[in-house]
C-alpha cells in the first residue's frame, strides 16, 4: 500500500514537471518525483543507489531552484489546469494498478535484467549491469545536448500544441 | 450554308455532263479512244441544246441521268488533292490560331513576329468592328433587311 | 411489356441524372437534353422548336422504356454520305452549327467506316446475295474435293537385291528372303 | 576447336539484336559536309536540304543516313552468319537468358532460338529493310518529320526480330503486339488524313481479333502444358487430346487475323494509307508473315488431325483467289500490289495447309524480295508523278523511268516466270498441292489465283509502260537519285538470284510425284491468263460497263459492305440493353457519377481529425485503439 | 547548429535504431528507441521556426507516450515471463500494449493523426529522417512481432490505415500531407504483409524506403510544397520533371518501374493465403493513392499554370546542382534505383 501511495505521488510529479507553466512547479515536480522514487527503489530492497539518487536530486534540485527562479522571476506561477494533472495521475495509476495488480513482485523484473542477481551494493555495475550503466549515461548525454540545443532557440518558440484545449 | 440546295435545270444537265465525261475517262484509259467517246457524248447532249419545251428536257434529263447511273464507275479517278483522293487532307498547316493558345513563355521567344502579330490582330479588330457597325447604322436606316438570329 | 417494365426499373429515366450521359449533351452543353416524351402536341411543338426541326419532321423515339426521351428519330446518315464540297459551317465534319445530332452519333463520324451507304449502285440485298452465292460454291467445292480425291499413288522405291540389303550394310549370312515388291500399300497415304 | 560455328552465330545474331536496339535510342542528327566523297549519299542531302552556299558545307538534320548505315552493316554481318550456317549445318541454338519469375507456376523466361528459319529471315529482312530505308529516305524528305519515320521503321523491324526470334510465347506476344503497334502508328503516319486513321484504326481493330487467337494459344497452352516455351509445347503434344482443336482454332485464328486471311483481309489493302516504304516494308517480309511465320513455327501441332489441315488449305486458297480475282479489277496501283501481297499469304498458308512449312517459308523468302521491289518501284512512280496513285493517269513511263519500268517487269515476272525468285518457291507449292490428298480445291484454287496473278501483274505492266502518256508533268530526275537506284537493282539482285540460292544451297526442297500435266501447270496457266487479258484488254472497257461481275471484283466481292453492315446492325442489336442499362443507366450512376462524390465526402469526413491539437490526436487514437480493441475482442469471443 | 553536434546527433540517430535492431532485449529495444528519439528531437527543430517547433513538441510527444507504452509493455512482459526476450510468447495485454505503441511510433490507421502534422511542419530534409529512418526500427520490431501471431490486432489497423491513406489525401493540396498519407497507406501495406511472410515485409520495406528517400530528395531539391508550385518544376530543373513522375508512378506501383514489386510481392503472398477480399480493399484504397500520386504528376509535367515573373523567366538558368554534393548523389542514386531496379529486386523476390 505505501508502495503504491509512493508510486502515485511519483506519477503526481512527473506530470507536475511538463504540466507547468513556470520553472519553479517543474523543479518542485522533480524533487515530488526524486523522494517517492528512491523510496520505491529502496523497497525494492537496494539500498546504495537510491541513497545516490537522492543526494543527487537534491543536490541537483538545490540547484535549480535558485536559478530557475533567477531566470523567470514571474510573479504569479501556475500551472496548466491542475484538475488535468491530477487526472492523469488517476488514469496512469490506475493503468499501473490494472497491468501489475501485486506491486511487491517488482524485484522479479529487476532480478531478470540483471541477471537474477539482487541491485543490493554497487558491484553489478561494474560486471554484468554495466553495459546498462554505459547506455544510460550515454542516453543521459543525449538528453542533456538536446536539451542545450532545444533551450538555445527557446525564445522563438511556441508551445501552442500543449496549453490549447 | 447547308448542303442540300435546290438545283436549277441548267445545273443539273451541266453536272450530268461532267460526271459523265469523268466517268467515262475513268472506262477507257486510251486518250484518243477517249476523246472519240467523249466527242460522241458530247454530240449526244448537243442535240437536245435547245430544247424548249420544258416537260420534255426534263424527261430527257431524267433519261440521262438514269442511264449514268447504270454505267456510272465503281471506281471513278479522282483527282489527287480533291476529296477521297491520295493527298487530300495530307500535311494540313495547322491553323493559325493556334498562336493564340500559347503560352506566354513561348510567345516570349518570338518576340518580334509577335509584337508585329498583335499589331495585325488590333487592326484587322478594329476593321471588322467599323463593319459592324456600318451595317448596324444600314439596317436601323432600313436599307438592309434586319438579321435573323442563328439556331441555338 | 415486361421488357419495358423491367427497363424502367433497370434505368431511373428522366427522375436521374442517367440521360444526362446521353452522347448529345456532351456536343451541345445544354442540359435540359433530352427532354421528357413529349405527350401533348403543344409538348411535341415546343420540343420540335427545341431542336429546332418542324413539327412535320420532328418524331421522337417510341417512349417504350428504352426511349431517349423527347430526342429526335433522324435519318442514319453517315458523314461521307454528306457533300463533301458543300458551304458546312464545319467542314472538316460536315456539320451546322446548331445542327441536331443523330443519338448514335459516334456511328456516323468520318472515323468510322461508312456501314450505311447510300445510294449504292447495287443493292444492299444483291450484294450479300453475290457474296454469299461465291462462298457457298467455294464450300461446296470444298465438300466436293474432300470426296473425291486427286493424286498419284505412289510407293517407296524399290531396289533389287532385296533392296540394296547388302549395300546397305546389312549382315550378309543372314540374308532375309524377298519382301513383296509392285503392291502399292494404301493405309499409309490416307 | 574453341571457336564453333553455333558460338559464331549466337554471338553475331545477338549482337545484331543488340545493336538494332541501341540504335532505337541513337537520336543524333548525323552530320557530314560536302567535301566528303566517300559518303555516296552526298547527291541526295544536297538536292534535298538547305545549304548555305558561302560556306560549302551541307549539314544533314535527318537521322537517316545514320539508320541506312546501321541497316547496312547489320546486313552484311546477317549474311555472314548465314554463310556459316550454310557450311556447317547447325541444329538449333537455345539460348535462355535470365529466369522471369521463377517461383510461379508458370516459369517465364527469355528465350531465344536461332534455327535455320530465323536465320534466313534475319538476312533476308535485313537487307530488305535496308533497301527500303535507303528509298525511304529518297522517298520521305520532304515530309516535316522523316527522322522519326525512320526511327519507327528500325523499331518495326526490331519487332518483327524479336518475334522470329523467340521462342517463348511470351517474347513471340512482345513482338507480335509491337508490330500491330508500329503499323497503326505507320499507317496513320499523315495524320491530319482522315482515312490514314480510319484506316489504322481497322487495321488495329483486325489485328486485336488476331491477337485474341495467339492469347487463347498462350493461355490454352500455358494451361496444358504449364509453360510458355514453344519447343516444350513442340515437343509434349501427345498429352493434349481434350483442347487440341480450341490451340489450333487460336493459332489459326491468330494467322488468319496477322496475315490477312479471307475473312480478316480488309486491313490489308487499308495499309496502303500509309507512305509507300511503310507499304513496302509491312507487305513485304515484316509484318503480313507473321501470321505464317507462327504457323511455320507451330506446324508440329497441325499434325494430328486431318480435318485441321483441309480447313487452312480451303482459307487460304479462297484468300488467294479471292485476292487475286480482286487485283485484275482495281486501279490503285499499290492496291493491285497489296492483294497480290493477299495472294501470295494465301499460296503460303495453303503450303501449310498441306504439311509442308518450309515451302511456306521458302516462299516466305523469297517473295520478300520481290514484293519490296514492287512496291518500290510503285513508289517511284508514284514520286515522279507527284503522288499520283491512279493506274489510268500512268503510261509511258518506260521512256521516264527505264530502272524502275524495268524493275517492275521483273518483278512481275517473278511470279510466273521460270528461273526467277518467286517461280521456285510457287512451283514447288503448287507441286505439292497437287500431289497432296487432301483437297481437290485446293489445287483448283491456287491454279486459278495462279493465272489471275498473270493477269493483274501484266495489266500494270500494259497500264504504265505501254500506253502513250496521260500523266501531269513528271520528275524526270527522279531517277539520277542514289538511293533510289541502289535500292531497286540490290532488290532486282536479290529477285533474281534468292530462288536459286536458298533452294540449292540452304534448303533441301522435298521432289513430289506429280503428272506430267500438274508439272506443266505454273508454266502454262500464265500464258493463258496473260492471252485472256489481252484479248479482254483489245475488246475492252466499254461492254463490261455495268455489269455486276466487274463492280463485284472491284468492290472486292462487296465483302466489306455486306459485313460492315451486319457486324455494326448485330452489335447494336446486342449491346444496346446493355448500354442503355449499364453504360447510361444505373451503373452511370453507382460507377463514374457516384464514385466521386463518395470518396470526397469520405475524404472531408477523415480530414476533419485533422486538427493540430496533439492531446486531441493522443486522446481520439486511444479511443479509436479501444474501440477497435472491444470489437475485436467480442468478435474472438 | 555546429557540425560536430549534428553529426553527433545523426549518429546516435543511427545508433538507436541499430541497437534497436539488433537486440532482443525488450529494455534495451525501449533505450534504442528513446535514444533515436532524443536525439532526433533538436534535428528536427533546428529551424526554430513556430511551426518547426510546434511539429516537433507532437513528435516528442507522441514518441514518449508510445515508449511509455512500450516500456509498460515491456514491464509486464517480463513480470509475466520473467525474461526480458522478445522471442517469448506474447499474452494479451502486453501485446496489446506492444502494437500499440509500434503503431504510434509508425502512424499507422487509428493512431495516425500526427504525422501529417509533424511532416507538414517540418522541413523536407528532416521530414525525410522521420519518414524513411525512423520507421525502420519499429518495422523491424512489428515484423518479429506479427511473428508471433496475433494478427486481427495487425490487420485491421492495416486495412483502415490503407483505406484512410487513401481518403485523406484526395483533397489535399500540401505535397508533404499526401505525402505523409502515402506513407500511412504504404505503412498498412508493409505491416499486413508482415503478417504473413517476414522476408516480403522486408523487401518492401527496403523498396518503400528507396522510393521515398529519392521522392522528398528531389521535393527538397526542388522547394515547392504545395502543388499549385509543382507546375514550376519544367522551368527549374526540366530533367526532374521526368524524375518526378517516374518516382511518383514507381510509388503507385506502376509495372515497369521499381515500385510494382512492392505491391507484386505483398498481394502474392496476400493471395496465396486467400486474403482475397481484403486484398481487393487494400487495392481499393491503393487505387485513391494513385489518384494523388497521378495528380502531383499531372502538375508536374502535363499543366503549364499561369506564373508569375519570377519563375517565368527561370526557364533559362535551370538550377545546377554539383554532383559532388552527397544530396545530388544520394538523390540521383535512389531515383534510378527507385525507377528502374526491378530486375535487381528479382532475387530478392526469388529467396521470399
Amino acid at each position: 500500500m505505501v508502495v503504491y501511495v509512493t508510486l502515485i505521488v511519483m506519477l503526481f510529479g512527473s506530470t507536475l514537471v511538463f504540466y507547468s507553466l513556470s520553472p519553479y512547479y517543474s523543479a518542485l515536480g522533480l524533487v515530488v518525483f526524486s523522494v517517492p522514487g528512491s523510496f520505491v527503489l529502496s523497497f525494492l530492497g537496494s539500498s546504495f543507489v537510491p541513497i545516490v539518487l537522492f543526494l543527487v536530486y537534491i543536490g541537483g534540485m538545490l540547484v535549480v531552484f535558485p536559478y530557475s527562479s533567477a531566470i523567470s522571476p514571474e510573479r504569479f506561477p501556475s500551472v496548466n489546469n491542475l484538475g488535468e494533472v491530477v487526472g492523469l495521475v488517476f488514469l496512469f495509476s490506475s493503468w499501473v494498478f490494472m497491468s501489475f495488480d501485486n506491486f511487491q513482485d517488482l524485484k522479479n523484473i529487476f532480478h531478470c535484467f540483471v541477471s537474477g542477481e539482487s541491485l543490493v551494493g554497487s558491484n553489478t555495475f561494474y560486471n554484468s549491469g554495466g553495459v546498462l550503466v554505459i547506455l544510460g549515461v550515454f542516453v543521459l548525454l543525449v538528453a542533456l545536448v538536446g536539451a542545450l540545443i532545444i533551450s538555445r532557440g527557446i525564445e522563438s518558440t511556441i508551445i501552442r500544441a500543449i496549453w490549447l484545449w | 450554308m447547308s448542303a442540300t440546295k435546290t438545283l436549277s435545270h441548267a445545273q443539273r444537265v451541266l453536272r450530268l455532263y461532267k460526271r459523265s465525261v469523268r466517268h467515262m475517262e475513268s472506262w477507257i484509259p486510251e486518250r484518243p479512244a477517249f476523246r472519240y467517246e467523249a466527242t460522241v457524248l458530247r454530240a449526244r447532249f448537243d442535240e437536245h441544246k435547245n430544247e424548249n419545251d420544258m416537260k420534255k428536257a426534263a424527261q430527257i434529263l431524267q433519261a440521262g441521268e438514269e442511264e449514268f447511273w447504270e454505267k456510272q464507275h465503281p471506281q471513278p479517278y479522282i483527282f489527287i488533292d480533291s476529296f477521297g483522293g491520295t493527298r487530300y487532307e495530307r500535311n494540313i498547316p495547322a491553323p493559325e490560331w493556334v498562336l493564340n493558345k500559347w503560352h506566354p513563355i513561348e510567345k516570349a521567344r518570338y518576340p518580334y513576329y509577335f509584337a508585329r502579330r498583335e499589331k495585325r490582330i488590333a487592326e484587322e479588330q478594329a476593321r471588322w468592328d467599323q463593319l459592324v457597325e456600318e451595317e448596324r447604322q444600314l439596317i436601323e436606316q432600313g436599307k438592309l433587311p434586319p438579321k435573323e438570329a442563328l439556331p441555338s | 411489356m415486361a421488357l419495358a417494365r423491367c427497363a424502367r426499373c433497370l434505368r431511373f429515366d428522366r427522375f436521374s441524372p442517367v440521360v444526362r450521359v446521353s452522347s448529345a449533351r456532351y456536343a451541345s452543353g445544354d442540359v435540359s437534353l433530352p427532354g421528357p416524351y413529349p405527350e401533348t402536341p403543344e409538348e411535341r411543338a415546343a420540343a420540335a422548336k427545341k431542336y429546332g426541326m418542324r413539327v412535320e419532321d420532328y418524331e421522337p423515339y417510341a417512349d417504350d422504356g428504352w426511349g431517349w426521351g423527347d430526342y429526335p428519330k433522324l435519318k442514319k446518315q453517315h458523314a461521307d454520305d454528306r457533300d463533301p464540297h458543300g458551304d458546312w459551317d464545319f467542314p472538316e465534319d460536315r456539320r451546322n452549327w446548331g445542327e441536331v445530332m443523330h443519338i448514335e452519333q459516334d456511328l456516323f463520324v468520318r472515323q468510322r467506316p461508312n456501314a450505311y451507304k447510300q445510294n449504292r449502285k447495287i443493292p444492299l440485298w444483291k450484294q450479300s446475295m453475290i457474296l454469299g452465292g461465291i462462298l457457298t460454291t467455294l464450300a461446296t467445292l470444298g465438300i466436293l474435293g474432300n470426296k473425291y480425291k486427286y493424286f498419284v499413288p505412289v510407293g517407296p522405291k524399290q531396289y533389287p537385291f532385296n533392296n540394296l540389303y547388302v549395300e546397305k550394310g546389312g549382315d550378309p549370312d543372314a540374308v532375309p528372303d524377298t519382301p513383296k515388291n509392285y503392291t502399292f500399300p494404301t493405309s499409309s497415304y490416307i | 576447336m574453341v571457336i564453333s560455328p553455333s558460338l559464331i552465330i549466337s554471338s553475331l545474331n545477338l549482337g545484331i539484336l543488340t545493336i538494332l536496339l541501341g540504335s532505337i535510342f541513337f537520336f543524333s542528327k548525323s552530320y557530314f559536309s560536302k567535301g566528303n566523297v566517300n559518303f555516296p549519299l552526298i547527291k541526295t542531302t544536297s538536292a534535298c536540304l538547305s545549304v548555305n552556299n558561302d560556306k560549302e558545307e551541307t549539314i544533314e538534320y535527318n537521322s537517316g543516313p545514320f539508320a541506312m548505315a546501321i541497316l547496312k552493316v547489320l546486313a552484311f554481318l546477317s549474311v555472314l552468319s548465314l554463310l556459316v550456317t550454310c557450311n556447317n549445318s547447325i541444329q538449333s541454338i537455345n539460348i535462355t537468358l535470365s529466369l522471369w519469375l521463377s517461383n510461379t507456376p508458370l516459369n517465364i523466361s527469355l528465350n531465344f532460338i536461332y534455327d535455320q528459319y530465323f536465320l534466313v529471315f534475319l538476312s533476308v529482312a535485313l537487307i530488305v529493310t535496308w533497301s527500303i530505308m535507303e528509298f525511304s529516305f529518297y522517298y520521305m524528305t520532304e515530309d516535316p518529320n522523316s527522322s522519326a519515320f525512320f526511327r519507327l521503321l528500325t523499331i518495326f523491324l526490331l519487332n518483327m526480330l524479336i518475334l522470329t526470334c523467340s521462342n517463348s510465347l511470351f517474347l513471340i506476344f512482345l513482338g507480335w503486339e509491337g508490330g500491330g503497334f508500329l503499323s497503326f502508328l505507320l499507317i496513320s503516319w499523315w495524320t491530319t488524313r482522315n482515312d490514314a486513321s480510319s484506316s489504322a484504326l481497322e487495321a488495329v481493330i483486325t489485328n486485336r481479333i488476331g491477337n485474341i487467337g495467339l492469347i487463347t494459344f498462350m493461355a490454352l497452352s500455358a494451361l496444358n502444358f504449364n509453360s510458355s516455351n514453344l519447343t516444350n509445347i513442340l515437343s509434349s503434344n501427345e498429352n493434349l487430346t481434350p483442347l487440341l482443336p480450341f490451340l489450333l482454332f487460336g493459332l489459326i485464328l491468330a494467322a488468319a487475323g496477322k496475315s490477312a486471311q479471307f475473312g480478316l483481309h480488309p486491313w490489308l489493302p487499308a495499309l496502303l494509307e500509309g507512305p509507300t516504304p511503310v507499304s513496302a516494308l509491312l507487305h513485304s517480309s515484316t509484318m503480313v508473315v507473321a501470321g505464317v511465320f507462327l504457323l511455320v513455327r507451330t506446324s508440329e501441332l497441325f499434325s494430328s488431325p486431318l480435318i485441321t489441315h483441309s480447313l487452312v488449305l480451303i482459307l487460304g486458297g479462297t484468300t488467294a483467289l479471292f485476292a487475286a480475282s480482286t487485283a485484275i479489277a482495281q486501279h490503285d496501283i499499290k492496291k493491285i500490289i497489296a492483294y497480290s501481297t493477299t495472294s501470295q499469304l494465301g499460296l503460303m498458308v495453303t503450303a501449310i495447309g498441306i504439311g509442308q512449312p518450309a515451302l511456306a517459308f521458302f516462299h516466305i523468302c523469297t517473295h520478300a524480295f520481290f514484293k519490296a521491289m514492287l512496291f518500290l518501284c510503285s513508289g517511284s512512280v508514284i514520286h515522279s508523278l507527284s503522288d499520283e496513285q491512279d493506274l489510268r493517269k500512268m503510261g509511258g513511263l518506260s521512256k521516264l523511268l527505264p530502272v524502275t519500268s524495268s524493275c517492275l517487269i521483273l518483278g512481275s515476272l517473278a511470279l510466273m516466270a521460270p528461273l526467277l525468285a518467286g517461280f521456285y518457291s510457287k512451283d514447288l507449292i503448287l507441286e505439292a498441292t497437287s500431289a497432296s490428298v487432301l483437297n481437290l480445291l485446293g489445287i483448283v484454287l491456287s491454279i486459278v489465283a495462279t493465272m489471275l496473278t498473270a493477269v493483274y501483274s501484266f495489266r500494270i505492266i500494259f497500264f504504265c509502260f505501254s500506253l502513250s502518256p496521260s500523266c501531269s508533268s513528271p520528275f524526270s530526275h527522279s531517277e539520277e537519285n542514289f538511293n533510289l537506284n541502289n535500292a531497286l537493282l540490290r532488290l532486282a539482285t536479290g529477285t533474281i538470284a534468292s530462288g536459286w540460292f536458298f533452294s540449292n544451297l540452304l534448303f533441301a526442297p522435298p521432289s513430289f510425284n506429280v503428272t506430267s500435266l500438274a508439272k506443266g501447270t505454273p508454266l502454262i496457266v500464265p500464258i493463258i491468263g496473260v492471252a485472256a487479258l489481252f484479248m479482254s484488254l483489245i475488246s475492252s472497257t466499254s461492254n463490261s460497263i455495268g455489269s455486276n461481275a466487274h463492280s463485284a471484283t472491284t468492290s472486292q466481292w462487296f465483302f466489306v459492305d455486306a459485313v460492315h453492315l451486319s457486324i455494326i446492325t448485330m452489335s447494336l442489336a446486342l449491346s444496346f440493353f446493355s448500354s442503355r442499362t449499364l453504360d447510361r443507366g444505373w451503373q452511370e450512376n453507382i460507377g463514374p457519377q457516384g464514385i466521386a462524390p463518395t470518396s470526397t465526402a469520405l475524404s472531408k469526413i477523415s480530414q476533419a481529425g485533422q486538427i493540430g491539437l496533439i492531446k486531441r490526436y493522443i486522446l481520439s487514437s486511444m479511443a479509436s485503439v479501444l474501440v477497435i480493441l472491444a470489437l475485436s475482442l467480442l468478435i474472438l469471443s | 547548429m555546429r557540425q560536430i553536434v549534428s553529426t553527433f546527433l545523426f549518429v546516435t540517430v543511427v545508433s538507436g535504431t541499430i541497437i534497436v535492431v539488433s537486440s532482443e532485449n525488450w529494455f534495451i529495444i525501449w533505450v534504442g528507441l528513446e535514444l533515436s528519439t532524443l536525439a532526433l528531437v533538436p534535428i528536427l527543430c533546428s529551424g526554430f521556426s513556430p511551426r518547426n517547433v510546434e511539429a516537433d513538441n507532437k513528435y516528442f510527444l507522441v514518441q514518449a507516450s508510445s515508449a511509455a507504452l512500450l516500456l509498460n509493455g515491456a514491464l509486464g512482459q517480463a513480470w509475466l515471463t520473467g525474461s526480458w526476450s522478445i522471442l517469448d510468447p506474447v499474452n494479451e495485454v502486453t501485446s496489446i500494449c506492444l502494437s500499440i505503441a509500434l503503431a504510434f511510433k509508425i502512424g499507422l490507421a487509428p493512431v495516425h493523426f500526427w504525422f501529417p502534422d509533424v511532416l507538414q511542419g517540418l522541413p523536407f530534409f528532416q521530414g525525410l529522417i522521420i519518414a524513411t529512418w525512423q520507421k525502420i526500427a519499429p518495422l523491424i520490431l512489428m515484423f518479429y512481432f506479427s511473428q508471433l501471431g496475433f494478427s486481427y490486432l495487425l490487420i485491421t489497423p492495416s486495412l483502415i490505415s490503407v483505406l484512410i491513406g487513401g481518403w485523406g489525401g484526395l483533397n489535399q493540396t500540401q505535397v508533404r500531407k499526401i505525402l505523409a498519407f502515402s506513407s500511412i497507406g504504404n505503412m498498412g501495406w508493409l505491416v499486413i504483409t508482415s503478417a504473413y511472410s517476414f522476408n516480403a515485409a522486408i523487401i518492401m520495406l527496403v523498396i518503400y524506403l528507396i522510393i521515398n528517400t529519392s521522392l522528398f530528395l528531389l521535393f527538397d531539391h526542388l522547394k515547392v510544397s504545395t502543388l499549385g508550385h509543382l507546375n514550376t518544376i519544367s522551368q527549374l530543373s526540366p530533367i526532374s520533371v521526368a524524375l518526378v513522375l517516374l518516382v511518383m508512378l514507381s510509388l503507385g506501383g506502376l509495372p515497369p518501374l521499381t515500385g510494382f514489386i512492392l505491391k507484386f510481392t505483398s498481394l502474392y503472398f496476400l493471395v496465396a493465403n486467400n486474403f482475397i477480399i481484403l486484398s481487393s480493399i487494400m487495392i481499393i484504397g491503393n487505387l485513391q493513392d494513385y489518384f494523388f500520386y497521378l495528380r502531383i504528376s499531372f502538375n508536374t509535367s502535363l499543366f503549364l499554370f499561369p506564373q508569375h515573373i519570377i519563375s517565368s523567366a527561370s526557364w533559362r538558368n535551370s538550377t545546377i546542382i554539383s554532383p559532388l554534393a552527397p544530396k545530388a548523389w544520394l538523390s540521383s542514386v535512389s531515383t534510378v534505383l527507385s525507377t528502374l531496379a526491378i530486375p535487381l529486386t528479382l532475387p530478392l523476390y526469388i529467396i521470399t
